[in-house]
């Protein structure tokens, strides 16, 4: 098993992050504004930002308060931008080509959404070119977790707190360092500038797991599209998008064009795509003003719909959902999945 | 603290939204063009039937577009030619102002002023006044500018 | 307390008064949230306890309008706090929801508290105990003194150099991510179409840029003057943690102070933006 | 009805009359001095002397006093009669040498000189007693009656002295028979001299006016006086143009009305106010009576004034040099910098005046001659060859000097700079009439905001446009006609007043209104009806619908939009100043600023 010890770590971030984009969990001020009731989980005052050091890195993070797939598809992206001249001779600016970037510190969970956003961004034709542009740069230095934390079940849905499967290098906290596992190509590239010790039986800590539930079959999602359950569900749902926003899989966007003319006929277009939210009224709105899923409960249904029967059924992945829990802690009114799955299964069961 | 802010440019000059009522102030500053009294250049006139309809998001939407001064002009309380229009016009802009400066943006930047149909060399007195208070200022910054203009 | 207003819930629901009554339950990992209870054998979850701090008057919003045209409105119970009150005022005078499709179960206030079990901010400046507006009324009312607020959070913000606050708030506006928590949790917010949200780009568009995040809240902000109760839902419900109730709080400090020591929600009376001066309100200073 | 002989001619009565009225009736004259139609008979003065003769008696009675009996018949002229008048009328003269009145009468009696000497030849009372009795019946406020006895007899105020009760009315003044009764002005009384001296308490205010009713100065009159200064507690003193109106047309419990009438347009033709000279203090207005404003001067050239037309000095002598001074308050950056139109026409018409009635040379002090108007240059041409003369330079300074050769007021003396001559000059004359400015009146700005008018910079109501919408203004169906809208002369306000009859007759008989398509609408889809629209809409246009939703009543929206920006949805809006609109306009001026 390879080692490093924590100081050299941090030495080989410092100088990578002069070299590239490196992205960690570094402290936000979240949880510091007054009069703040229900403060997000202890732990989760971080946020993945890029830094400049490793002095600005929090170690000792749990889970971040949003997910790191801004990194790869980011919450408001300009596609491109035409413009046009008085004459009507149109010129197309298509943004820059993205720079090398490292994310440093992803969680195995987060590293496993990033793999169902390939799933679906990259192996279906077409493939989305931004994501592919930026995922293709991007290298995953993951730390496995110690622990499964409040709300966290990825156990439940086929992940591991300590899974090596998604990201490049895994490296897991141990006595006065980290062990590394060099899991891709990638990774081995990017460690080559480090300096590794070979550790014989070095024995990697155990997480502390949560207690696995069972998940609702195939044939119970099937069932119960209709069922009264999902009214109840429904009518607690405020509607904000705040599950959507911080979850690591959901990848639902909204393209729009924004325009100004001149008077004289020369005109600026840029087509902006940002986050969509399947909870928002607006999203299934269609021309005309028609909206099949005007109601709460159907917006909430389709949330649990997707992650757990619409994405294992179209796509290559068991789950479009990684269990980091992200969604239940930031519920204002407590819609948690674990219960809504726990509560299906047992419904499927009677 | 000085004034003048750390983004004041040499030779800056501020661009400035001015709401004009119908009545009062948009026939002030016609007549003020008709007087050939001199009024800045900067002021990007933007006529409206009555101070009342300048609503707070135009105001955000003048300052994000690009402009570094607003500058709302309405009739004489009691002079409103529909009747209370201007009621509203002087608690809703200096409370936005307000908010404005709570929020960072400087005091001198979004001004409301009465200028009656009578009154056009006050108009061009009142607009150059504030041209000259906002270009110590320099370009407005965020959080309400769009980096690169709107869109 | 719990058993009284148990037995009222169970006794409007078998009578059909209401179809149903929202109140508070614990969820599975303890956390309290709201309750609709349809059936009378439910009632057993509902709890009432210093960790009730939503505001259930937004649910009226949508439940007093008929989904479909003609569809008959059901009359709803709702469990309301002193706060919640003031609210469902303000949706009562904007012809919001209906007096006579609502039963209200008002309940004596004993102060939200933190998870640690201090007193919410906010109730630590609130001296009302008892709901202006109930049909019922449960629990003791505890003695508290009258309190005046003094707005200390709010004049803290405004003592800070102008950099500060404006680095301070481009700090917190970066961290939206414009999922509209706030929004939906506010019961004065009730646009069938959010205009930061129309789909014709009219004031902002869809992107993550600061300036039209601003716009977002400023204009929040604004549309709650003479409005707000309050109740610090948006606050409570920021998934980023961003403190609106400095936004908030700011302007209504600047109506009870400006404007006549007009409170939104303890009267019929609309917001004094929309109303004529009346000269109570010194209009001395148009800066 | 009763019958009676007088002079031998049979003449019907009314029961109650007495001999004298029956006989004044007739057209039978008769002398008396302390008789009076509307008081109580007295019998005083015993002029009225008549023989009576009834049931073949004859006696010699007072007419005043005798009542008129069914059969009685009098000779008004009879020996006996003339003997006892002049006996009565060489006591009166004796009494009264110096009282043209009574020496008239007696001389008619061929009474040449008073039979008795008097040491107190100025005597002019002859305790008729009419005042008493005025003051009594009339008046009511009972300041005069007899003192003493016999010769001590006399008439007067308790003690003689000055009294608060008298309201210094002067009724005593007008039925005094001899004028035995003055009116003392003392600085700051009621009784003020009026520039151009007094009018009665009810007077007609113009000659010329339609309709030609006169009007009661409630300040002036006696029964207001006298009800106000005892609240109320006298009611009923004088009403004498009341007992003397024959149509019965006096009205004292007429009260300013306040008519409330439904009207489909308005014209404001709320006028003018003299501007007031008094500002300047270099044209010494009110320092002398003399110096008179140009409408003080058109009351005292007007036959109907207190001169009759003649144009005289305070002191009533014929002027011998008038200056007039234009553009005092005009074209002055230290009252109106605006010209008033009107006054150097006014000031030609008043120099042609002074010259047709008085002769008298005249000094027109003028900065430009701006006699725009049809014939008006003629005119201007004709007084020049009158013999006006003409200084062109604004009047600088009038002087009061002081009083000369027993005058009761100085000269004035005017300077001024003659421009043409390109020196100062200056000229004393008798009078100065100052051409002053016309103003806005002092309420326009209540009466702008009654109709929602804005005013322009001189507080004149602005019209909607100055070339192209004249008369009409920025609120629909309020029109402006004359100097409420701007200085202007008779043709050109009658010409005005004619384009905004027309307009709004124009208006009234189309039946229908035309309406600014700047209209606010509802965009339901994104109505929620809360209602702030409802409460900021001035004309009350915008009301909930049955779904719940808001609506606009075009035919009441004006368009101010204050709707729009109330509304949190954008679901209201203006026509012509939609969001989108306005956003596009903002966007616009911004498009360089865009960086690709």
């Amino acid at each position: 098993m390879r080692f490093i010890d924590t100081q050299t770590l941090r030495d080989w971030l410092d100088a990578l992050a002069r070299q590239v984009t490196l992205i960690a969990p570094a402290p936000s001020n979240i949880g510091e504004a007054p009069g703040l009731v229900n403060p997000p989980a202890a732990g989760m005052y971080a946020l993945y930002q890029p830094v400049g050091s490793a002095d600005e890195i929090a170690w000792d993070f749990q889970r971040t308060a949003m997910s790191a797939r801004e990194f790869l598809f980011p919450k408001t992206e300009t596609l491109f931008t035409i413009e046009t001249d008085a004459s009507g001779k149109t010129t197309l600016h298509e943004p820059k080509v993205e720079q090398p970037q490292v994310i440093f510190g992803i969680r195995p969970c987060d590293a496993r959404g990033m793999r169902v956003l390939d799933a679906i961004m990259l192996e279906q034709e077409p493939a989305d070119a931004y994501y592919a542009q930026r995922r293709r740069n991007t290298t995953l230095v993951g730390l496995s977790c110690p622990e499964m934390w409040e709300n966290c079940f990825c156990t439940s849905v086929g992940g591991a707190p300590n899974s090596s499967e998604d990201v490049d290098i895994l490296l897991t906290q141990v006595e006065d360092g980290y062990a590394v596992q060099i899991v891709t190509e990638k990774g081995e590239k990017l460690a080559q500038g480090i300096q590794l010790q070979e550790v014989e039986g070095l024995a990697l800590p155990e997480p502390k797991l949560n207690e696995t539930f069972e998940m609702p079959t195939e044939q119970t999602w099937l069932d119960s599209f209709n069922d009264v359950y999902w009214d109840r569900v429904g009518e607690r749902c405020l509607g904000c998008r705040a599950c959507v926003y911080v979850c690591p899989t959901c990848r639902c966007f909204d393209v729009r064009d924004e325009k100004v003319v001149h008077p004289d006929g020369s005109g600026i277009t840029r087509r902006v795509r940002s986050w969509d939210s399947c909870q928002g009224v607006n999203y299934r709105t269609v021309a005309g003003g028609a909206n099949p899923r005007a109601n709460p409960d159907q917006r909430s249904r389709n949330r649990f719909y997707c992650k757990f029967y619409y994405v294992p059924t179209d796509y290559d992945v068991p789950f479009g959902c990684v269990g980091c829990g992200r969604c239940i802690a930031v519920c204002p009114v407590n819609i948690d999945i674990s219960e809504v799955l726990h509560d299906l299964a047992q419904r499927g069961k009677a | 603290m000085s004034k003048s802010s750390s983004n004041a440019i040499e030779g800056f000059e501020p661009k400035i939204v001015a709401f004009l009522c119908n009545w009062c102030s948009y026939a002030a500053a016609d007549s003020a063009g008709v007087a050939r009294i001199p009024s800045p250049p900067n002021v990007l006139p933007v006529r409206v039937m009555c101070s009342a309809r300048v609503s707070a998001e135009l105001i955000l939407k003048a300052f994000m577009s690009g402009a570094d001064g607003v500058i709302v002009l309405g009739c004489h309380i009691g002079d409103c030619h529909y009747d209370s229009g201007n009621h509203r016009t002087v608690k809703r802009i200096p409370l936005l102002r307000n908010l404005l400066i709570y929020m960072g943006v400087e005091p001198d930047r979004l001004r409301l002023r009465w200028v009656s149909a009578a009154e056009s060399p006050q108009f061009a007195q009142v607009t150059t006044e504030f041209v000259k208070d906002v270009r110590p200022l320099g370009p407005l910054s965020a959080p309400l500018r769009m980096e690169g203009g709107a869109p | 307390m719990i058993e009284e207003l148990g037995t009222k819930v169970r006794e409007l629901l078998e009578s059909e008064t209401v179809e149903c009554v929202i109140g508070y339950e614990v969820g599975p990992t303890g956390r309290v949230r709201p309750a609709f209870i349809h059936e009378p054998d439910e009632v057993g979850r509902l709890v009432f306890n210093t960790r009730c701090d939503h505001n259930l008057v937004t649910y009226l919003n949508r439940r007093n309008k008929p989904r479909k045209k003609g569809e008959e409105v059901p009359t709803t119970g709702i469990l309301v706090k002193p706060c919640d009150a003031r609210s469902l005022q303000v949706l009562l005078n904007e012809n919001q929801v209906q007096r006579d499709k609502v039963y209200i179960i008002g309940v004596a206030c004993p102060g939200m508290q933190n998870a640690d079990g201090t007193l919410e901010a906010r109730c630590a400046r609130c001296s009302q105990r008892v709901p202006l507006l109930y049909d019922a009324l449960f629990g003791t009312p505890p003695e508290v003194s009258d309190i005046a607020d003094t707005y200390t959070d709010v004049e803290d913000m405004e003592a800070l150099p102008r950099e500060d606050r404006l680095a301070y708030w481009l700090g917190e506006l970066d961290r939206c991510i414009r999922c509209y928590a706030c929004r939906q949790a506010c019961p004065g917010c009730f646009c069938d179409v959010c205009e930061s949200e129309r789909d014709d780009s009219l004031w902002i568009g869809i992107s993550d840029a600061i300036p039209e995040k601003a716009f977002f809240h400023i204009t929040r902000a604004f549309h709650l003057a003479g409005r707000c109760g309050e109740c610090n839902a948006c606050e409570m419900v920021c998934p980023m943690g961003i403190p609106l109730s400095l936004l908030n709080r700011k302007i209504v400090k600047e109506i009870e102070q400006t404007m006549g020591g007009y409170h939104a929600g303890v009267s019929e009376e609309p917001t004094p933006l929309i109303t004529k001066l009346t000269g109570e309100e010194a209009i001395n200073e148009i800066h | 009805m009763v019958t009676l002989t007088i002079d031998g001619q049979e003449i019907q009565a009314e029961e109650g009359q007495t001999v004298l009225e029956v006989a004044r009736q007739a057209g039978i004259k008769i002398p008396a001095l302390c008789h009076h139609p509307l008081l109580e008979p007295f019998g005083a003065c015993r002029l009225c002397v008549v023989e009576v003769i009834r049931r073949g008696r004859s006696r010699l009675e007072t007419s005043c006093t005798h009542p008129a009996w069914d059969g009685l018949e009098i000779k008004t002229n009879s020996p006996p009669v003339r003997e006892a008048r002049k006996t009565i009328l060489g006591l009166l003269l004796s009494r009264c040498p110096n009282v043209p009145v009574i020496q008239d009468l007696a001389r008619e009696y061929g009474v040449m000189e008073p039979p008795f000497p008097t040491d107190k030849p100025d005597e002019k009372c002859i305790l008729c007693g009419l005042c008493v009795r005025t003051c009594h019946e009339l008046v009511k406020a009972d300041v005069l009656n007899f003192s003493q006895a016999g010769v001590e007899r006399r008439v007067g105020p308790p003690f003689l002295e000055k009294t608060r009760q008298c309201i210094g009315c002067g009724a005593c003044t007008i039925v005094c028979p001899t004028g035995a009764i003055e009116i003392v002005l003392e600085k700051d009384a009621v009784y003020q001299e009026k520039p151009l001296g007094p009018t009665s308490a009810i007077w007609v205010p113009s000659l010329t006016a339609v309709p030609r009713v006169p009007v009661i100065d409630t300040d002036a009159c006696i029964r207001f006086r006298q009800n106000d200064r005892t609240n109320g507690e006298i009611a009923d003193a004088c009403g004498v143009c009341e007992m003397v109106c024959e149509a019965g047309a006096i009205n004292f419990e007429q009260q300013d009305e306040v008519l409330e009438l439904d009207v489909g347009a308005i014209i404001v033709a709320t006028g003018f106010e003299m501007w007031d000279p008094h500002q300047l203090s270099q044209y010494s207005y009110g320092k002398s009576p003399n110096i008179i404003t140009g409408l003080e001067f058109e009351r005292l050239s007007n036959a109907g004034g207190v001169t009759g037309g003649e144009i005289l000095t305070a002191d009533g002598r014929k002027p011998e040099r008038v200056a007039i001074i234009h553009c005092v308050g005009s074209r002055d950056h230290n009252a109106h910098p605006y010209c008033s139109r009107i006054c150097c026409m006014y000031s030609l018409k008043q120099a042609h005046l002074v010259r047709d009635k008085t002769g008298a040379e005249v000094y027109e002090f003028y900065m430009d001659m701006r006699a725009f108007g049809k014939a008006y240059e003629e005119f201007y041409e004709r007084v020049q060859k009158e013999g006006v003369t003409f200084v062109r330079g604004r009047g600088a300074e009038v002087e009061v000097l002081e009083p000369q050769n027993g005058q009761k007021y100085g000269q004035l003396r005017v300077k001024g700079e003659d421009a043409n001559l390109g020196r100062m000059v200056q000229a004393d004359v008798d009078m100065v009439v100052l051409s002053t400015a016309i103003e806005a009146p002092h309420d326009a700005s209540q009466v702008a905001s009654l109709f929602g008018l804005s005013r322009s910079e001189d507080g004149f109501f602005a019209e909607a446009h100055p070339k192209m919408r004249p008369v009409e203004t920025n609120t629909d169906g309020v029109f402006l006609a004359g100097t409420a809208q701007g200085p202007r002369d008779v043709p050109d306000t009658v010409a005005h007043a004619g384009a905004a009859a027309s307009m709004a007759l124009a208006l009234l008989d189309k039946g229908e209104v035309t309406i600014s398509p700047t209209v606010s609408y509802v965009l339901t889809r994104y109505c929620t009806g809360c209602g702030k629209c409802v409460v900021v809409c001035p004309y009350k246009a915008i009301s909930l619908g049955e779904d719940g939703k808001a609506s606009v009543n075009a035919a009441l929206c004006k368009g101010c939009g204050s709707c729009a920006a109330a509304c949190p949805s954008d679901a209201i809006t203006p026509l012509h100043f939609t969001d989108d609109q306005l956003v596009g306009q903002i966007m616009g001026v911004f498009y360089e600023q865009i960086v690709v």
